[in-house]
C-alpha cells in the first residue's frame, strides 16, 4: 500500500477521502466547541482537547472495521467519535446533562462508547495499555480477527506500565496496535527533555522485538495507510505493532492551560502543517472544487453550534443515578 | 468422602469452573506448572497452556490483561502470587478494575478475579510476603473481597467469584493451604457458597468472635478454651468483607452484648476498624461492653520466629480480650498497650 | 499582615525549608515551572533546576529515587501529583519506604516527604484524580500522614515533614488550594507545627466534631449552623493521621458524650472507623450516644455537579447527625442509607 | 583494560587472583551451608541462594571502592558478603540468633549491611531499580565520584519498575551500573519463554540510549574488568551503563525448590562452567600450585562450619525488640 497516494478526481477514492475531510473538520470544530464551553465555564471538571492531532484518531478509525476495539486515554473525544460514538451524547457527558454517555458519571476524562467499539478514556497514564493487551486477548481466544488499536502520548513511554504491556503483547503475539501520538509535550514539559532516545516509542520498539514504525502524524491518509498495514499484519495473526505519529498539541495540555510554554515559532510551524490543512490541499489536488470544501466547514461548524445550543438548553441532571450501576445487580449496596 | 487441603481446593474450584464455562481462563507468574503455592496442580495438563497462561513478572500487565478480557467477554482468573505484590498493580486494580463499571454508566462488565497467598501465619515470609492486603481493597468501593477458612469454603467461594459479574479478589491465606477437611471431590462436583453470607462456626451467647481466614481458627481456639471457664463464645467466619454480612454480625452482638474482632494485619486500620464501627453505631444499645479489636502491632512483619509471634495476633489475646469484655468494670477496657497488640 | 493562600503557603514552607536545608531536593513531573497546581512557583528561579528536578512520568522512579536519595543522605520531597497516582507508586511507598527501615533493624533513616494534591470538594476530577488516599497508607504502618485545612497549617506541617527523620506523606487538598489566612509571610519566617498534634477549631460541650482536611471546614460550617439552635459543638481537626493525636478526640468525647467523624472519602473502610473504634473502645463509658462516621458514598467520585454533591458528605450530613446524636431515643441511630450516604 | 588476561607467575596480581578465589569459595561454602541448614529446619521462611553464580557479586565488589554503595535482591547473601559484611552476622540474621545484621526483622530476603556498602536485599522484583536511582541521585548532588551498582534477574527486565529506573538513570545521567544476572529463569520459568529479545537486558539497553554490555558471568575476572569500565566511566561523570552477565542457578529458585524443571544435562553443562572451577583453572595456569588452592578449599569448609555450628549452639532470639526501629525515635508508637 502506498503512503500518501494522489487521489482520483472522481469516484468512491475521491469521496472517501471527501468524507475523511468532513470527519476531520467535525472533530475539530467539536474539540473547539468543548474548548470554548469550557472557557464559558459550562465543564464541570477538566476537559484536555487534541487540536492539530486528529488526523490520527480519525486515520486509525478508517483503518479499522466496526468490530475491532479502540482505547485511549483523557484526551479521547476525538477517539471515540471518529469510531462513531454520538456527538450528542459525548457533549451531554461534557456538559453534565441527561443522556450523556456515561450517565455523567464519567465526564470528560472517561468518554467510553462501548457500541461503537471504543472502549474507553483512562486517565492514568500508561494504564490503559495493559487493558488493551486483555481485550486484544480475548479477541485471540475467541474471536480471531478482530484487532483492539491503543492509542498513548509520548510521555506515556516513560511509565512502567507500557513496558510491561507492549512486552506482554510481544510475548503472547497479540492483535494489538500501540498508536502513539507523539505531541511533543508532557504536561508542561517537552519530552525531549525527559527522553534519552529521540523517538520515544519507536525507539523503544526494538526492546520488545517490534520494528519502529513512524508516520507523519499530521497527514490523515498516512496514518491510515500505515495504521492499515499494521491492523491487517496484527488481524492475520502476526502480532503487536508499535507506530509513533508525529503531531502537536495546537493548545495547552488541558483547556485551562494556556499553554505558554509553547513557543511562538513552534505553534506557527505546526499551524502550517495542520491536518486539515494537508488534506484540504490533498483534495484541492484532486479537483474537488474549494466550494464544496468550503461548504463542509461552514455547514460543521452550524452543525457543531446547533448541538451544543441544544444540550445548554436543557436543564443539568440531578444526582438520581450516583448510586446506581456500581455492581452488576445495578446498584451501590455493598452490606446488609 | 475422601480429604481435600485448602490448597487442593483452589485447583478443584477452578477445574469446576475451567470445565463448566470455556469463558474461564488463568493467568500469572509460574502458573503453568502448578504454581509456586502448587495451588493449579493438573490445571494445564486438563486445560492446556492456552487456558493456564505463564506470563512475565508483570503485575500491572496480568492485572490490566485481566481486566481488558474481562470487558471483552472473557472471565480470568489471574494471579498474583503474594497479595504484597499488589501493590505493583495497585492503580489496575483501585483505579481501573473497581471504578471501569461506574464511570462508564454501567457499559462495561468485569468478571475478574484474582488471587493469589496472602497472610502471614507465622511462616516467617517477612515484611513483603506476608501482608493480607484486603484492607487496601476495602478502602475502595467495587472490589468484592473475598477470604475463605477452610477448604470446603475455597472451594464453595472461590466457585462464587468465578461466577460473579463483578471484580472479586479472593485472599487465600497460605498457612491455611495444608488444612485438611473432609470433603466430596468427585467429577461434577458443584459447591458453590454465594458471597456475602457470613457463617457460624459456632454458637454461643456470651461473646461475639469475629474472624477472617486465618483469624477464624484463632477465634475458634480461643472460644474452645475459654468455654472451659463456662463461657460461651459466638465465633463468626466473615468469608466476605465485600458484601459485607453486617447483619449477621448485628444480630449475633444484639443477643450477646459484646464483641472481640479478631485481625492478623495491624490494627492502625484495617477491617476490623470497620466492623468495630459498625457494631457501635449499629448495636449500640445492645452493648453491655465496648467492641474490642485484637490485631497484629503496627509494624512490618519482622521474620525471625519469636519476633513474628511477638507481633501476630494469638489466641492467649483473644482469650486476654474476651476476659476483659467480660469483666463488668471498668468498662473502658482497651488502652493502648494493653488488650491490643496494635497500640505499641 | 499579608494574605496568604494554601496553594502558596506549599512555596513558602518549601521555601523556607530549602534555604535551610541544602539536603532539600524537590521531584516531580512538571515542577520546574511551578507544577501543575502553581504549588510550587518561584523554587526554580530561587533555587535553581538541581534542586528543583523536572521528572519523566514514572512515578514508581519518583517515590523509589526520593527513597534512595533519603537512604543517601539528601532530604527529598517528592510530588505525586494526583495522590490517586500513589496506586501506581504503591509498592514503593507501601512495601519499601514505610517498611525498609525496621527490616533492616534501624539500619536507614528514611526523611522522604511525598506531597500532592488530593480529595474532592466538589471540583468534578472525577474517580481517577479525586481520592484521598490516606486510608491506603494508613492500613500501612510506617508512614506518618499529614492533611493541613489551613494555610498556616500547610506551613507549619509541612515544614514538619520536611524536618522529620521518618517518610512523611502530605495530602493537599485540592479544593482547599485558594482559601486564604491572614500569615506573616516574610524571609526568615520559621513556622513549624509539630506532627500530631490535633487542633481544637472551635471549642464546645455538646458534641465532638472530628475532622480531616477539607472535612474540617464542613464541621465548622455545620457547628456555626447548629450553634443558632444552641447546640455547643466541638470541632478538632487532626491534622494527623499518623502520629495521632487519640488522647485529644478522647478528652474532648468524653467531655462532650458524643463523636460525629466527618471524612470525605467512602466510608466502607477509611480513617474514621478507626477514629470511631478508638472512641467506642476507649471511651465507652462516657458515651452518651453512639459515634457516628459522616462520610462519603461508596462509588468512584462522578463527575457531574449533582452526582458529586450527591455522593459527597455535605453540611447538611453534619448537622442531621449531630441531630440524632443528641436525640436521647432511639440510641441507635445510624441506620444503613440514614445518616450514612456510605452505605447505600 | 583486557578482560581475562593471563594472571602473572608471582607478585600482587597473582595474590589478588588467589584472594579472588578465597572468597569466591567462601561465597560457595556459605550459600551450600545456607541451604543444608534451610533443608534442616533451622532457617523460619524462605531463603533463596545463588549457588553457580558467585562470580558475579565477586567481581563485581572487586571493581568498586569501599565508599560506593551497592543493592540487590532477596538472592543477596553473596552481594553482601562480598562487600565485606561479616558473615556471622549475616547467619545469625538468617538463623534468628542474637546479633543478626538486621536484628531479626530482615531474615533472608532482607539481608542489608549499611556499613559496607550494601544498602539492602528487596524482595519484590523490580523496586530497588528506583531506589538506586536515589543513591546514585544523591551522590551526583553531594558526593561526586561515588558510583551504585545494582543487582537483579533477568526476569526483573520484565516488571514496570525496572523500565522507569533504567529510563531516569539516563535521562539524569546517574552514576549507576545496572547488572543482570541472567541465570535463565524466572522462578520456574525460561526467561526466553517470556522475553521478546534473547537478551533481557542487554537486548533492552538501547531503548534508554545505553549500550548494550554482555560478560559471561561465570568468570570472575571478566565480571571485575567489564564493570570496572562502567564504574569508572560512571564516576567520571559519564552516566549509567547496562551489564547483563549469564550465568546459571545451579538449585531451584529457593531452598526450598528442587529445581526438577531444570533439564539434567543443562545443569551439566553449567557444572563444567562453574565459576570456581573457571577460576580455579586460571590460578593453575599461573602456576599457583594446586595444594595451596586445596587448602583454601577445605580451610574456608571448615571455617564455615565452624561459624555455623557456634551460631546454632546459641538460643533463638526472643521478641523483645519487636517494637523497636520502627520510627526514627527508635520506638513503635504511632498514637497517643
Ligand atoms: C500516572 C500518572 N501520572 C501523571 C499524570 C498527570 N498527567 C496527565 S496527562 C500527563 C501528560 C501525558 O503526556 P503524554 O503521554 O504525552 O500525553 P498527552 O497529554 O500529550 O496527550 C500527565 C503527566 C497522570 N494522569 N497519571
Ligand atoms: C513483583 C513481584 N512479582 C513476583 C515475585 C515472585 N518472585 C520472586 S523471585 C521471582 C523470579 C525472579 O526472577 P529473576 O529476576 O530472574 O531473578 P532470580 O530469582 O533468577 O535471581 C519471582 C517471580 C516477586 N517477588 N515480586
Ligand atoms: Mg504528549
Ligand atoms: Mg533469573
Amino acid at each position: 500500500m502506498t503512503v500518501g497516494s494522489a487521489v482520483p478526481a472522481a469516484g468512491p477514492a475521491r469521496d472517501a477521502a471527501v468524507d475523511v475531510y468532513g470527519e476531520l473538520v467535525f472533530v475539530r470544530r467539536f474539540l473547539e466547541k468543548v474548548h470554548a464551553l469550557y472557557r464559558q465555564g459550562h465543564v464541570h471538571g477538566p476537559a484536555h482537547v487534541g487540536i492539530g492531532q486528529e488526523a490520527i484518531a480519525v486515520g486509525v478509525a478508517r483503518a479499522l472495521r466496526p468490530e475491532d476495539r479502540s482505547i485511549g486515554t483523557y484526551r479521547g473525544h476525538a477517539h471515540a467519535l471518529a469510531r462513531g460514538a454520538p456527538p450528542d451524547a459525548v457533549l451531554r457527558e461534557l456538559l453534565g446533562r441527561e443522556g450523556g454517555i456515561c450517565a455523567g458519571k464519567g465526564g470528560s476524562m472517561h468518554i467510553t462508547s462501548v457500541e461503537y467499539g471504543y472502549f474507553g478514556s483512562y486517565a492514568i497514564v500508561g494504564a490503559h495499555l495493559p487493558i488493551a493487551c486483555g481485550l486484544a486477548l480475548a479477541d485471540q481466544l475467541r474471536s480471531a480477527g478482530r484487532v483492539t488499536v491503543c492509542f498513548f502520548g509520548d510521555g506515556t513511554t516513560n511509565i512502567g506500565a507500557f513496558h510491561e504491556a507492549v512486552n506482554l503483547a510481544a510475548v503472547w503475539g497479540l492483535p494489538v496496535v500501540f498508536v502513539c501520538e507523539n505531541n511533543g509535550y508532557m504536561e508542561y514539559t517537552p519530552i525531549g527533555d525527559m527522553t534519552p532516545v529521540p523517538r520515544p516509542a519507536a525507539d523503544r520498539a526494538g526492546a520488545y522485538g517490534l520494528r519502529p514504525i513512524t508516520v507523519d502524524g499530521n497527514d490523515v491518509r498516512a496514518v491510515r495507510d500505515v495504521t492499515g498495514e499494521a491492523v491487517e499484519a496484527a488481524r492475520a495473526g502476526q502480532g503487536p505493532a508499535m507506530i509513533e505519529a508525529r503531531t502537536y498539541r495546537m493548545t495547552g495540555h488541558s483547556c485551562a492551560d494556556p499553554g505558554k510554554y509553547q513557543p511562538p515559532d513552534e505553534v506557527e510551524r505546526w499551524a502550517e502543517r495542520d491536518p486539515l490543512l494537508v488534506h484540504r490541499a490533498v483534495l484541492v489536488d484532486a479537483g474537488v472544487p474549494a466550494e464544496l470544501v468550503d461548504e463542509i466547514d461552514s455547514d460543521t461548524r452550524t452543525e457543531v453550534d446547533e448541538l451544543a445550543a441544544d444540550i445548554l438548553a436543557a436543564a443539568p441532571i440531578t444526582g438520581d443515578n450516583a448510586l446506581t450501576d456500581m455492581w452488576s445487580d445495578g446498584g451501590a449496596r455493598w452490606r446488609n | 468422602m475422601a480429604e481435600l487441603t485448602y490448597r487442593q481446593a483452589v485447583a478443584v474450584a477452578l477445574a469446576q469452573e475451567m470445565a463448566r464455562d470455556e469463558r474461564v481462563v488463568l493467568l500469572g507468574e509460574d502458573i503453568g506448572s502448578g504454581g509456586v503455592f502448587k495451588t493449579l496442580t493438573g490445571l494445564t495438563e486438563r486445560f492446556g497452556a492456552t487456558r493456564v497462561r505463564d506470563t512475565p513478572i508483570s503485575e500491572q500487565a496480568i492485572a490490566g490483561a485481566a481486566m481488558g478480557a474481562a470487558m471483552a467477554g472473557l472471565r480470568p482468573v489471574a494471579e498474583i502470587m503474594f497479595s504484597d505484590f499488589y501493590a505493583t498493580c495497585w492503580d489496575q486494580v483501585a483505579n481501573e478494575i473497581a471504578k471501569t463499571r461506574y464511570m462508564t454508566g454501567g457499559q462495561v462488565s468485569l468478571p475478574v478475579v484474582i488471587r493469589g497467598a496472602s497472610g502471614s501465619g507465622g511462616l516467617g515470609f517477612g515484611s513483603q510476603h506476608s501482608q493480607a492486603v484486603e484492607n487496601w481493597a476495602m478502602c475502595v468501593p467495587g472490589l468484592k473481597i473475598v477470604s475463605p477458612a477452610t477448604p470446603s469454603d475455597m472451594v464453595g467461594l472461590l466457585a462464587a467469584a468465578v461466577r460473579d459479574d463483578d471484580p472479586v479478589l479472593v485472599f487465600e491465606h497460605k498457612a491455611l493451604y495444608s488444612m485438611k477437611e473432609e470433603f466430596p471431590v468427585e467429577d461434577g462436583t458443584d459447591h458453590v457458597v454465594p458471597l456475602g453470607h457470613a457463617r457460624v462456626v459456632r454458637p454461643g451467647q456470651d461473646v461475639t468472635l469475629v474472624g477472617l481466614g486465618f483469624s477464624v481458627g484463632l477465634c475458634q481456639r480461643a472460644a474452645e478454651r475459654i468455654d472451659q471457664e463456662g463461657v460461651h463464645a459466638e465465633v463468626l467466619d466473615l468469608r466476605c468483607l465485600v458484601p459485607l454480612d453486617a447483619q449477621r454480625v448485628l444480630d449475633s452482638v444484639r443477643r450477646t452484648g459484646r464483641a472481640v474482632i479478631v485481625e492478623e494485619n495491624p490494627g492502625q486500620l484495617g477491617w476490623a476498624a470497620a466492623i468495630g464501627s459498625i457494631v457501635a453505631e449499629e448495636a449500640f444499645d445492645a452493648l453491655t461492653a465496648p467492641p474490642v479489636r485484637v490485631s497484629g502491632a503496627n509494624v512490618p512483619l519482622p521474620v525471625a520466629t519469636a519476633l513474628e509471634a511477638a507481633v501476630n495476633p494469638s489466641v492467649d489475646d483473644i482469650v486476654t480480650a474476651v476476659r476483659r469484655v467480660l469483666d463488668p468494670a471498668p468498662r473502658t477496657l482497651c488502652r493502648p498497650g494493653v488488650l491490643n497488640p496494635s497500640i505499641p
